[in-house]
């Protein structure tokens, strides 16, 4: 696989505990990411993988353990700080705006980016109109980028699932985030959409050099694309680092293969 | 075969990004403008004009706001009747303690003075959805409605509490208030603002504010997350809602009737705009539009027809019978189309796109 | 989406277009058009179905028996309102034009719809005759030239109800420290009484409390226990409407608050009204500004001309004692006066709403003209001038027995000495709004 | 049912204010009059009124829980029972036969709408049940109207109105509001009894929880929004009853809907439970206020009080008191 010095750390996740009620789904997990890696998050369901992005992004809010991003340490944000801060994420279960054209969809994802306000807006004509054809401009590269021409215009609740995901990474992508939290983004695909969705998620750490986390079931997959991997099971945290070295620890196995808790 | 993009192509992202961008749409709302500012004033008699067409208009405008609100940010209002009456109340007020403020003036200020009551009534929107936030915008509704006509001062302590707009003219002679404004008049003046507002919410609805709206309303937590803020996202959608519904209300009892009490705008007012979005079409600007033309037209047909066809029939049985074909008839387009009049005019456009081939 | 949507879309369409493009119907030309906006649906219902029977068989009555007005045969149309505004306006825009000579003049039969036509009436030269409903301040015909409110007022209302107080009580000395209660709809209409009462609660030195009651009315439990437990007022008024009435007398009856110190406006004394509210209602008081019952000369024309023919509106000659119906009668009469004044005035064909607006500004309905038509006892003479559009604004107190009102005082004039200056000041803050210049009048 | 610990909170904290507020009225202004037992008068008086908009609510209750309709047709559906009911009447037909004939054409109401509403819009979104139900309403106010006319009818159960004493004479309370209570709280008894103990009633609330789970008890689905539209239909029957009797038989009959949203509100649309407390917070609540804080703005309150209570409840519990949790995930 590709050899490459990776950057500073960029976010680091420390002792972080989350539970809903009496249920622990995280325990004292810690991990770093650095600059420009592609960083996987592996464990069976119900590990807490999602809960965990739902944790970096400020969705979910830890009882315990810190978040530290860029240098600043954080317990609790808003929710839409994360997407101000450069982090951006798709879902597991598509969570795209089913009424809305493929290109509205991705033209919400700069939403932060636009400055207009509402009366200039609403006339539509001079520094608004000329925001609103730039960032088109961004977006069809995007549109570009994804092949995603032909639904251009398409109500994206008609497409089909492949498709779907792909433009909700678009979405994502428009906002030119500095971390990207993919959470399992080939679920549910045949192995050609696969190899698609591979291909993007590695031209998008190369060409951008956007640091990506990403969630992951395939392990053929994980193994090829991640710089380096985290592995949970059931809220614990079973190993972390290289991918060779994960695929040979011996908790790991046991978890994947089922061995009795 | 006439209706049909093809050969038409586009040479920059402007031109794509146009409201209409297949040319035969273009004509065709030129041509339905040109009728509108045209054609009707100078051929609908004075009962067309004053009964049908200003009501028309002026809850089609009420309904553009509430569509704004419900069928773009996908918040559930019946509040509509409320902030119509804050619009006409506003207006009154502002007309009568500065008689020398231009119509347009007095209409654009109480719809920003609406625009700040829904606001106000918008801040629940926050934590409550859907249903409950529906009959919840009714707390809104009822209190407004008894506030002006609780409190001597909206109504310039009038015994009765009913307002009454003074007579104003446009430019120069040109009345659109009081005995002595024309039908004609009354109905252009509506007419621009009318259509001055839809171009407005259009803009708004293509731009980014609209598109954070309908992520709103698709999928709040989402929305959220790619950096949407809940708070101004839905406030922005209350104000512009109530700043339309607000204008609409001043329309209403300044041009349409000119005397109103504050029961013209009771809860069944709000039923009745929520009723043209959905019959109309949720989240379309042309939906507020037909469904305003079938809630107001179609009643009144439901009256005439019999008279049409020669028959004499008892008035109550008329009404009793005209209940029974308008609820009938709800169910029927409700079944035929649940997505509105909008959808359905959508789908005759896709295919004539194809006409005369079935794909 | 099946061709068949397309098509019954088409077709639902075509349906439309073609129903609008012939929206105008023929109409003899040689016949006096009338139109008459009745509530015969909608939530009002109850009141509204005897007022319109009661027009309608004096219309006919006049052409089964005299063939018309001078000759002139009376072609009447009625729209329903449903006392809902919007519709009112429809039916007004709808009818004013039809017949050789356009309608000669409205009657909306509602607050609401009276004013959505103030201006519209002026515009189009059709006098809006409102009979014990609509703005008291019309009264002054210089500011409202084409408004006429005949018989009665709801400032008049007011004073009335206050001088039988008085008159109970023995004088107008014995109110002091009285304690009156005005329970009242919420809405223009039910405000109108107040500032007319208050005035009059300052120069007699009685208390009024006011209980407004939020449309439609239909809970009254919280007003009721203030009122029967708590102020324990001397007299309760009301101004109600619709099912407000009845369960206002059902709770009344509840906290057990005497009928008999109990008096409601006219609206408050519909027939339909009482029904409901079964023995509750006996002993409760009602102003009319008509006579009640059916024992009249008017009423045996009726019967003979319409009833025994099979001709009449009601369910049966029996339902035409209302007081709605008389209502009815009586609305019909002013306007038939009106139209039979005009014709003399301008000939014997149809006219127009402006002939009759002159005719009403010198309407006069005497004694002996009642007695002619059989309606002597059961209205009021009338007599109207350019400035005073109302006439003596009398009404009569009558009380509910169970089945029927009985008439329990001779007509009770009020004070119009105050009442006028009261119109005036009104209407002139009106005219000052609406930048309207009183007409001079002779 | 459990019930969540901020649920008891919310409901001592309301009982505190609805006695705290109208003492502190009655101390602080000269305009308000308080005394115990005429607080107790109103607080009585406004807790049987709720029952009597409970009665309203719970058949939009039913409607929701089962099939997730919005049913706005409920109070037209009051209107028209009762009119048939008392149409029947006087048509000749003895009382108790008109009930059960009354009870039929409900049934055969709830079937119609069944087949030609309901099943070609399946799986629409709420809003579109919503506006049918609006379709359904105009259409009974007009076809009830049309088969019996416009006329106020009357509807006496023979319940004197005269005014009961009670606690040695010193407090008012109407008999018909407390028989109309005891019919009311006798109906709310044997729904639960329904629910919890038959198989249709089992299956109805399994419906609520999972439309997939209903089709396993074996109980067709169209079947089941039958059986609730029919029970709703009689809900309807009971309330147009009571209503009718206490304001004759007429169209405002179906005005009463506009009392019964905000107790729906405030217990939360899918609570046959939360119906009758909301009733109870909403009539005892509206009341109090009318009669202890309104005399200092002006009176006429009711109304919009009682949707603004009802919007207070929801800034802590935006389900309703007794309502689903709504829970976010991604």
């Amino acid at each position: 696989m590709h050899e490459r010095t990776l950057g500073d750390v960029v976010l680091e996740v420390r002792n972080i505990s989350l539970s809903f009620g009496a249920m622990r789904v995280l325990n004292d997990i810690s991990f770093d990411v650095r600059q420009g890696e592609i960083r996987s998050i592996i464990g069976p369901n119900g590990a807490g993988k999602s809960s965990m992005l739902n944790v970096i992004n400020g969705f979910y809010h830890p009882q315990e353990g810190t978040i530290t991003y860029r240098g600043e340490t954080r317990h609790q944000m808003k929710v839409h700080k994360a997407a101000e801060q450069g982090i951006a994420r798709t879902f597991q279960n598509i969570a795209l705006f089913k009424g809305m054209t493929t290109l509205d969809n991705i033209m919400t994802g700069r939403n932060l980016k636009i400055k207009s306000n509402m009366l200039l807006q609403a006339i539509y004509w001079g520094k608004a109109q000329k925001e609103e054809i730039e960032h088109r401009k961004k977006v069809e590269e995007i549109i570009d980028f994804l092949e995603i021409q032909a639904i251009r215009k398409t109500p994206v609740g008609r497409l089909p699932y492949g498709m779907q995901k792909r433009v909700e990474l678009g979405r994502a992508l428009a906002a030119e985030p500095d971390i990207l939290l993919l959470d399992e983004p080939m679920a549910g695909m045949n192995v050609e959409e696969k190899e698609d969705m591979s291909r993007f998620v590695l031209d998008i750490n190369d060409e951008f050099g956007t640091t990506i986390i990403l969630i992951e079931h395939d392990m053929g997959v994980v193994m090829d694309l991640s710089d380096r991997v985290v592995v949970l099971d059931y809220g614990l945290q079973l190993a972390d680092g290289p991918p060779d070295e994960v695929r040979s620890n011996q908790a790991v196995i046991d978890a994947y293969l089922g061995v009795s808790h | 075969m006439i209706y049909r993009e093809a050969g038409e192509f586009k040479a920059s992202y402007r031109e794509d990004m146009a409201i209409l961008p297949i040319r035969q749409d273009r004509w065709f709302m030129w041509a339905l403008m040109a009728v509108a500012f045209l054609v009707i004033p100078s051929i609908a008699s004075e009962y067309w004009l004053g009964t049908i067409m200003l009501p028309f208009l002026i809850l089609a405008l009420a309904a553009l706001g509430l569509n704004v609100l419900t069928g773009y940010a996908g918040q559930l209002s019946l509040g509509t009747g409320g902030f119509m009456a804050t619009g006409a109340f506003a207006a009154y007020k502002l007309a009568t303690a500065f008689p020398e403020l231009h119509i347009i003036v007095v209409i654009l200020l109480a719809g920003l003075i609406t625009a700040g009551v829904g606001i106000l009534f918008g801040i629940p929107s926050l934590r409550i959805k859907g249903f409950y936030l529906a009959v919840a915008t009714l707390a809104s509704q009822f209190f407004l409605i008894w506030m002006f006509n609780k409190f001597g001062w909206f109504t310039n302590y009038s015994s009765s509490g009913v307002i009454s707009a003074p007579p104003m003219t446009a430019f120069g002679d040109f009345f659109v208030t009081g005995p002595h404004a024309t039908p004609v008049a009354k109905y252009l003046f509506a007419l621009t603002l009318v259509v001055f507002f839809a171009m407005m919410t259009k803009n708004l609805v293509r731009s980014n504010i609209g598109r954070e709206w309908m992520a709103v309303r698709d999928m709040d937590i989402a929305a959220e997350i790619i950096g949407i803020k809940m708070l101004p996202t839905k406030l922005k959608a209350f104000a512009y809602s109530s700043f339309l519904c607000g204008i609409a209300g001043a329309l209403w009892a300044f041009v349409h009737t000119g005397s109103v009490e504050p029961l013209a705008f009771d809860v069944n007012r709000s039923f009745q705009i929520l009723f043209m979005i959905i019959i109309g079409g949720l989240g379309s600007i042309m939906g507020a539009f037909l469904g305003s033309a079938f809630i107001v037209l179609l009643p009144i047909l439901l009256t005439n027809a019999p008279h049409l066809f020669g028959l004499n029939i008892p008035v109550d049985i008329i009404s009793h019978i005209e209940f029974m074909v308008f609820g009938a008839l709800i169910l029927f387009f409700l079944i035929v189309e649940p997505h509105g009049l909008a959808r359905l005019w959508q789908i005759t456009k896709e295919k004539l796109r194809l006409w005369p081939f079935p794909y | 989406m099946k061709l068949t949507k397309m098509k019954t879309t088409i077709i639902a369409a075509a349906v439309i277009a073609g129903s609008l493009a012939g929206a105008a119907t023929a109409f003899a030309a040689d016949s006096q058009f009338i139109g008459s906006l009745v509530y015969r649906t909608g939530p009002y219902a109850p009141g509204g179905i005897p007022w319109a029977d009661g027009f309608a068989d004096y219309i006919n009555l006049l052409n089964e028996r005299d063939g018309g007005i001078n000759g002139v045969r009376l072609d009447l149309e009625e729209c329903d309102t449903a006392y809902n505004t919007d519709k009112g306006v429809e039916c007004y825009e709808r009818l004013k034009n039809n017949g050789a000579t356009g309608m000669p003049a409205v009657m909306p039969l509602s607050t609401g719809i009276t004013y959505a036509l103030l201006d519209r009436v002026v515009a189009d030269k059709i006098p809006l005759i409102t009979s014990g409903y609509g703005r008291a301040d019309a009264a002054d015909g210089r500011i409202f030239p084409y408004v006429f409110v005949p018989p009665a007022t709801y400032w008049g209302g007011a004073d009335i109800a206050i001088n039988y107080i008085a008159t109970q009580e023995g004088g107008y000395g014995k109110l002091k420290g009285k304690k009156i209660a005005l329970v009242y709809h919420d809405s223009a209409y039910g405000k109108e009484p107040i500032n007319t009462l208050q005035a009059l609660a300052d120069q007699h030195g009685f208390k009024l409390s006011k209980f407004p009651v939020p449309h439609p009315g239909l809970e009254q439990k919280a007003t009721w226990l203030k009122i029967g437990r708590q102020l324990r007022p001397d007299y309760v008024l009301m101004w109600g409407w619709g099912v407000m009435n009845a369960t206002a007398i059902k709770e009344a009856a509840a906290v057990g608050f005497p009928r008999e110190k109990f008096i409601g406006v006219w609206w408050s004394g519909n027939d339909a009204d009482m029904i409901p509210a079964g023995k509750a209602a006996v002993g409760y008081k009602s102003l009319q500004f008509n006579g009640v019952g059916s024992d009249f000369g008017v009423h045996k024309q009726i019967k003979k001309e319409l009833y025994d023919k099979g001709k009449g509106s009601a369910k049966s000659a029996g339902n035409t004692g209302e007081v709605a119906y008389n209502r009815g009668l009586q609305s019909a009469l002013i306007l038939t006066e009106a139209l039979r004044a005009a014709m003399n005035q301008y000939g014997n064909k149809p006219v127009t709403g402006e002939q009759v607006a002159w005719a009403l500004d010198r309407l006069s309905i005497t004694e002996e003209r009642l007695k002619e038509i059989g309606a002597d006892g059961l209205f009021d003479p009338i007599e109207l001038s350019c400035v005073d559009h109302l006439g003596k604004g009398r009404a009569k107190v009558t009380q509910w027995d169970g089945k029927q009102w009985e008439t329990i005082s001779d007509w009770i004039e009020p004070n119009s000495e105050m009442l006028r200056a009261m119109y005036e000041a009104s209407a002139a803050q009106y005219a000052k709004e609406k930048g309207i210049m009183p007409r001079p009048c002779g | 049912m459990r019930i969540e610990r901020d649920v008891i909170y919310i409901f001592i904290a309301t009982l505190f204010l609805m006695v705290a507020i109208p003492w502190a009225a009655g101390q602080l202004s000269e305009d308000i009059f308080f005394e115990w037992p005429f607080f107790f008068e109103v607080a009585i008086g406004g807790l049987l009124a709720g029952v009597m908009y409970s009665l309203v609510a719970l058949g939009f209750v039913l409607i929701f829980k089962a099939s997730g309709v919005f049913n706005f047709a409920q109070g037209a559906m009051v209107l028209f029972s009762a009119l048939t009911l008392v149409g029947l009447n006087e048509l000749g037909l003895p009382m108790w036969l008109a009930v059960i004939v009354t009870l039929i054409v409900m049934l055969v109401l709830a079937i119609v709408i069944e087949r030609v509403v309901l099943r070609p819009l399946v799986n629409q979104e709420h809003i579109i049940l919503f506006m049918a139900t609006i379709g359904i309403t105009y259409f009974l106010d007009g076809f009830g109207q049309t088969l019996w006319g416009s006329e106020v009818k009357i509807l006496d159960l023979g319940i004197p109105s005269e005014p009961g004493f009670y606690f040695g004479g010193a407090i008012l309370i109407n008999d018909f509001d407390l028989v109309a209570a005891l019919i009311a709280g006798v109906l709310v008894v044997s729904l639960a009894l329904f629910f919890q103990y038959t198989r249709i009633g089992r299956a109805l609330r399994a419906v609520a929880d999972d439309h997939q789970a209903a089709l396993s008890v074996g109980i067709p689905l169209k079947h089941i929004w039958v059986i609730v539209w029919a029970v709703a239909g009689i809900v309807a029957l009971v309330a147009g009853i009571m209503w009718g009797s206490k304001l004759g038989v007429q169209f405002s009959l179906a005005l009463i809907a506009l009392k019964a949203l905000p107790v729906l509100i405030l217990g939360g649309f899918t609570s046959v439970p939360g119906a009758i407390i909301g009733g109870l917070i909403i009539g005892a609540g509206e009341k109090l206020a009318e009669v202890f804080i309104a005399p200092l703005i002006g009176g006429g309150i009711e109304d919009w009080f009682a949707y603004m209570l009802a919007l207070a409840f929801l800034v802590f519990r935006p389900q309703g008191l007794f309502g689903e949790k709504i829970i976010e995930r991604v």
